[in-house]
């Protein structure tokens, strides 16, 4: 197989808040004539899931609310596990992008009648501290991004799909990144002096999930192969209430949005109870993971809908009412086929985010030399949990922090690298596996993957549970290593993407999986329920994933309170717990 | 379309406008028993009113008339550049001589 | 079709030259038009090419046309396009096919930035964010067209972009009206120069099948006649001068 | 050619218009001949003004009328639809209004002929 080479100075991976910003800040920092490269799995800007955030932008402007306070939120929500510094700098830095974001970007976000600012409160926050633009502020920023790398002189690589880093021979830096360039199915290797790897995560191997459907944990499964560190990989977050059309529907999984509960909307089982308060004083209204549990408990008990979840409940609000107040969800409903003004929609849990990601330091620099990772790959910002408005920010923050550094650390760079010809070689020999094998369809092995996850290392957790989840695992990567596809035409073969998303999905499924046996305590989104406790926080560890040849190794490593210490604050003395008017 | 043939074409179509409705209100009116060449020119001959407002139409619709089959040609029958310019200088000319003559014939003594 | 659990689907195959073929699909309860190519490329005719992302109505990459309508799929339920157990699936008019029913939407976003449909910042991330009424009458009008999602069925649905390539087409349009409106913008002289060129705004006639058809309903008919007038006021404006 | 997506009213109106206009670009370099013969040859003028008389003329003619005011109400909706910042509805409403008096100006003209 010939493979198309291909040079530029900074390669970007991605087109989400974390991609574009990266695009953008190299450009402005980076010396005149450098080369920057964009390569995305989609269309720029229109694939990944920033555009699809709805709540908004987590930050702190002022009128009581402090970078202090978002820290001390966001470190309390990750339950003490995250890395301080880099919670530090993503509340930090949010203060600077959103004004970016408003003033040279053109974003328009929602006011106030004063003029200023609309911010409302997400769970878990002390402050009415996210920015937003209606339901849809994931969509504005994106475009208002997209505009701006479209009108620039960036060389743009769409429906290039990242297969694999090509380190240089002697494995100390990185040569380059290995593609196919899906219109035409043909290999492309691009070398560059820096990297940035924006591909989002993407917890798609749960059978509800919200992502969008290009997202397969590439990133983390090239990373993995590269032999990088990963950290909190157990870290799963699921929302509580994904949309339940059935199997057959792309639409299932897909997110009804949070504000719906805190708007009085109620959960009722397949008999048609609430539930919620035999869990949880708050009801509805606890935060995402409890509700998730409570939901998932009730499943088990097989108190469900129809289709196996259960049902969310608006019309004791008044249907014109959830009308005027949630006009996106009631038309997405509607188009769907359900009334959510008046009737009742069925709702599961939904894996949303990953916590987990590629360690890196606060400047976004990895293990390997010339890798920067920044965005929902990137793990430590969140801990064991991300709180709502604290995703978006994240990307945006450290994409134009990798930006900015690969902008100054490109000076000091020589010439490229050269690549390891040998793992190029495999890499490319991996992908096509799939041609030599005997073709039967991808689909239901994706379909058993996701139902072993969602099953067995899905929102409660045990050891058993987990072990067999383990097996199932790797009975599906054994059987999709003998399933082939044809190899006649592999321009826009989206069934050789569909085996590949397998491949990087198994990969990752694996690490989960030993992540969560590794972590025998409950923390935020990992939730053992042989091991309900959290443990003490003084000592808290995180998991740390590598794998070295064909082994994975986790071990744990102690959390370093460089900043903070559980049970303490940096909030001035006297200042009060929150002040988010209670609700009502 | 440019700027600029649109806003010709606009204001050709608004000086038009009143002239139509004359036009049309004479016709109506000449109509009733019977149209005869002889009545046309009786009325129209020799005055410079009629020159004028005649004139005008003209002008004005042979204006009008070229820019909007230009955009017709063009994005009907899928005509570019410079034969496109040259098809819409071709029906100003056209409808301009003819038109004038006409004028000429009904306004002339 | 009499069974009522299936349905006969046509699909376009090939690039700019090609054929449909027929494929017959089970009838769900809850399904889009997007599960249904899916479906099919799932477990018919693994060589099927199209494009999604968001699969919500998000991301604006899946529209196509159905029974010759341009419409987004994956919010478009099946029960609402089926004739007489059939529907027929192309990809989106007016943009070049790759394969299947996968458009190249670049000429759509050259388009929108050739409108000059981007910020033209003012200020920077040093200076404060302006305090902005949100019911001025710039900010409504921008309101009006922001949730735009670049998904270009407008732009299929056009008669004008078909019959004129150079057309900037609806949705850039309105997205630089959009960027006119926008009291912090620098670029107002710009974007009204980009809308009067040969592909201007002043080739649309009107038509208000963009408006028809948006899934979001925007209604760029209205934001491009609000471009005709701006240059014609900005023209006798600079007239005056 | 009208496909699923165009049958709306905007998109009939634009094509009446352009059909209307169309047809009455193609009339008129015949109707300036007929004029020219005014000075030219009067009695050939004569001649074809005669022919009013016979009913397919008379409907023709009625036609090119009929045609201009459709062109003309249709070009000044059009411009009102530009220039003046109305909402959607008072559009509609003044569509409608323009529709129905070109009716009645279609009948007038059917019985002043
Ligand atoms: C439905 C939904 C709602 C959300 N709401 C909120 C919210 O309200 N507030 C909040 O803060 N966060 C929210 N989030 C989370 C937030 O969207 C993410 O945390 C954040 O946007 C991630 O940004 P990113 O740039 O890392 O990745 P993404 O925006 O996902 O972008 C990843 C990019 O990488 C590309 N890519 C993937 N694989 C490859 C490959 N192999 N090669 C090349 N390119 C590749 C993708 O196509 C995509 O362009 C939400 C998420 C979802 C799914
Ligand atoms: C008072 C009368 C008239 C008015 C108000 C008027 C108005 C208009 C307008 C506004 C357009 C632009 C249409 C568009 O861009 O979609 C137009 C187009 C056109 N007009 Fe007229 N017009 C008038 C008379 C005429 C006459 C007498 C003729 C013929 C000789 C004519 C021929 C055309 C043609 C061919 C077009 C192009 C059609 C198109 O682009 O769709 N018009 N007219
Ligand atoms: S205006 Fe509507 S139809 Fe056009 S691109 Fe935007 S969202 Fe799509
Ligand atoms: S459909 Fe086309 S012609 Fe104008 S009103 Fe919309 S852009
Ligand atoms: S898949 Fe994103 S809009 Fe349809």
């Amino acid at each position: 197989m010939q493979i198309d080479r291909h040079d530029t100075d900074i390669l970007i991976l991605g087109t989400g808040g974390a991609g574009m910003f990266a695009a953008l800040h190299a450009q402005q920092s980076a010396p005149a004539g450098t080369k920057i490269t964009i390569a995305v799995k989609g269309l720029i800007g229109k694939c990944g899931c920033t555009r699809m955030v709805q709540g908004g932008y987590n930050v702190a402007l002022g009128g009581g609310d402090t970078v202090e306070r978002h820290f001390m939120d966001t470190i309390q929500g990750g339950k003490w596990l995250p890395d301080q510094d880099m919670a530090w700098k993503l509340c930090e830095q949010a203060v600077v992008r959103i004004r970016e974001l408003e003033n040279e970007i053109g974003c328009f976000f929602d006011r106030n009648p004063d003029g200023s600012l609309h911010q409302k409160a997400f769970a878990g926050q002390t402050a009415d501290r996210t920015v937003h633009k209606g339901d849809l502020t994931g969509i504005e920023i994106i475009n208002r991004l997209m505009e701006q790398v479209l009108a620039r002189p960036v060389e743009k690589l769409q429906e290039h799909r990242a297969i694999g880093l090509i380190p240089t021979k002697d494995g100390s830096a990185l040569a380059g990144v290995l593609m196919i360039d899906m219109r035409t199915g043909k290999f492309r290797f691009v070398r560059a002096k820096t990297v940035m790897m924006g591909t989002g995560g993407g917890p798609t191997m749960y059978k509800y999930h919200t992502p969008s459907g290009d997202k397969t944990m590439d990133g983390l499964a090239m990373a993995l192969r590269a032999g990088l560190p990963l950290r909190d990989m157990e870290m799963v977050q699921f929302h509580p209430t994904g949309l339940l059309a059935g199997d057959h529907t792309k639409m299932t999984g897909t997110v009804l949005e949070e504000g719906l509960r805190g708007a009085g909307g109620r959960l009722l089982n397949g008999a048609e109870n609430r539930f919620m308060f035999d869990y949880d004083a708050k009801g509805e209204r606890a935060t995402r993971d409890v509700v998730s549990r409570g939901i998932y408990a009730e499943m088990r008990k097989s108190n469900t809908t129809a289709n196996g979840g259960v049902y969310i409940s608006m019309s004791h609000l008044g249907p014109d009412n959830v009308r005027a107040k949630f006009p996106g969800m009631v038309k997405r409903c509607a188009d769907s086929g359900f009334d959510l003004a008046a009737g009742k929609v069925e709702v599961v849990p939904t894996a949303h985010y990953f916590m987990g990601g590629v360690i890196v330091d606060p400047d976004t620099r990895t293990a390997m030399e010339g890798l920067y990772v920044a965005g929902e790959d990137a793990g430590g910002a969140h801990g064991s949990n991300r709180l709502g408005g604290n995703g978006v920010a994240n990307s945006t923050v450290y994409g134009g922090v990798a930006g900015d550094v690969m902008g100054t650390d490109i000076r000091s760079m020589g010439a490229l690298r050269d690549p390891d010809e040998a793992v190029l070689e495999a890499e490319v020999a991996r992908a096509l596996r799939p041609l030599s094998n005997r073709i039967a369809p991808i689909q239901p092995l994706r379909d058993k993957l996701q139902e072993a996850m969602w099953e067995d290392v899905g929102v409660m957790r045990t050891e058993i549970g987990m072990r067999r989840g383990q097996a199932r695992i790797a009975d599906i990567q054994a059987e999709l290593m003998e399933t082939g596809i044809s190899g006649d035409n592999l321009a826009f073969n989206l069934t050789w993407h569909d085996w590949l998303n397998m491949a990087s999905l198994c990969e990752i499924s694996e690490v989960i999986t030993e992540a969560g046996l590794a972590r025998e305590n409950s923390r935020g989104a990992h939730f053992r329920e042989d091991f309900p406790e959290s443990g003490s926080m003084e000592s808290s560890y995180f998991t740390f994933a590598r794998q070295t040849g064909a082994e994975l190794g986790v071990s744990r490593e102690d959390v370093k309170f460089t900043i903070v210490r559980p049970g303490e604050t940096i909030l001035p003395e006297g200042e009060p717990i929150s002040l988010v008017e209670a609700a009502e | 379309m440019t700027f600029r043939l649109y806003m010709v074409q606009r204001i050709s179509a608004l000086i038009m406008a009143p002239l139509v409705l004359m036009h049309i209100a004479v016709m109506i009116y000449a109509i009733q028993g019977g149209l005869s060449a002889e009545e046309i020119l009786g009325r129209t001959q020799g005055s410079v009113l009629w020159f004028l407002f005649y004139g005008t139409f003209v002008v004005a619709v042979s204006i009008h008339a070229a820019i909007g089959l230009r955009t017709v040609l063009s994005e009907w029958a899928g005509l570019r550049g410079t034969a496109l310019n040259a098809a819409a200088w071709a029906v100003l000319a056209l409808l301009l001589i003819l038109g004038m003559q006409a004028v000429y014939g009904v306004t002339a003594t | 079709m009499a069974d009522k659990h299936q349905m006969s689907v046509s699909v376009w195959r090939g690039a700019a030259a090609g054929s449909f073929q027929s494929f017959d699909v089970k009838m769900e309860e809850n399904q889009t038009v997007l599960d249904v190519v899916a479906w099919i490329q799932q477990h018919a005719d693994p060589t099927l090419s199209y494009r999604y992302a968001c699969r919500v109505g998000m991301c604006g990459s899946c529209a196509m046309m159905v029974n010759g309508t341009p419409r987004w799929t994956c919010r478009t339920h099946v029960k609402k396009v089926l004739v007489d157990g059939h529907m027929e699936i192309a990809p989106l008019r007016n943009l070049p096919v790759i394969k299947d029913l996968a458009t190249d939407m670049d000429p759509f976003f050259d388009k929108w930035v050739a409108a000059e449909g981007l910020h033209h910042p003012t200020q920077t991330r040093h200076d404060p964010i302006e305090a902005i009424d949100p019911a001025s009458a710039g900010r409504v009008e921008v309101n009006a067209g922001i949730e735009c999602i670049n998904c270009s069925v407008c732009y299929a649905a056009c008669d004008t972009v078909a019959g004129n390539p150079d057309y900037l087409g609806p949705a850039a349009l309105q997205r630089a009206w959009s960027v006119y409106n926008d009291s912090k913008d620098a670029g107002k002289q710009a974007i009204l120069d980009a809308v009067s060129g040969v592909g201007g705004c002043h080739n649309c006639h009107s038509q208000g099948s963009c408006a028809v058809h948006c899934p979001n309903e925007l209604n760029p008919m209205n934001a491009i006649a609000g471009l005709k007038r701006e240059t014609a006021r900005n023209f006798f404006r600079r007239r005056a001068r | 050619m009208i496909r699923g997506y165009r049958t709306h009213t905007l998109w009939v109106a634009f094509l009446l218009h352009r059909i209307s206009g169309v047809a009455l670009a193609l009339f008129l370099p015949l109707h300036f001949w007929v004029l020219s013969y005014a000075l030219t040859a009067p009695e050939t003028l004569d001649g074809l003004l005669l022919w009013t008389d016979l009913g397919i003329v008379k409907f023709s003619e009625f036609g090119l009328v009929f045609l201009l005011s459709v062109h003309m109400f249709g070009g000044l909706r059009l411009m009102a639809l530009e220039w003046l910042p109305w909402t959607s509805g008072q559009k509609t409403a003044a569509a409608s209004a323009v529709a129905a008096s070109t009716l009645v100006a279609g009948v007038f003209f059917l019985r002043a002929i």
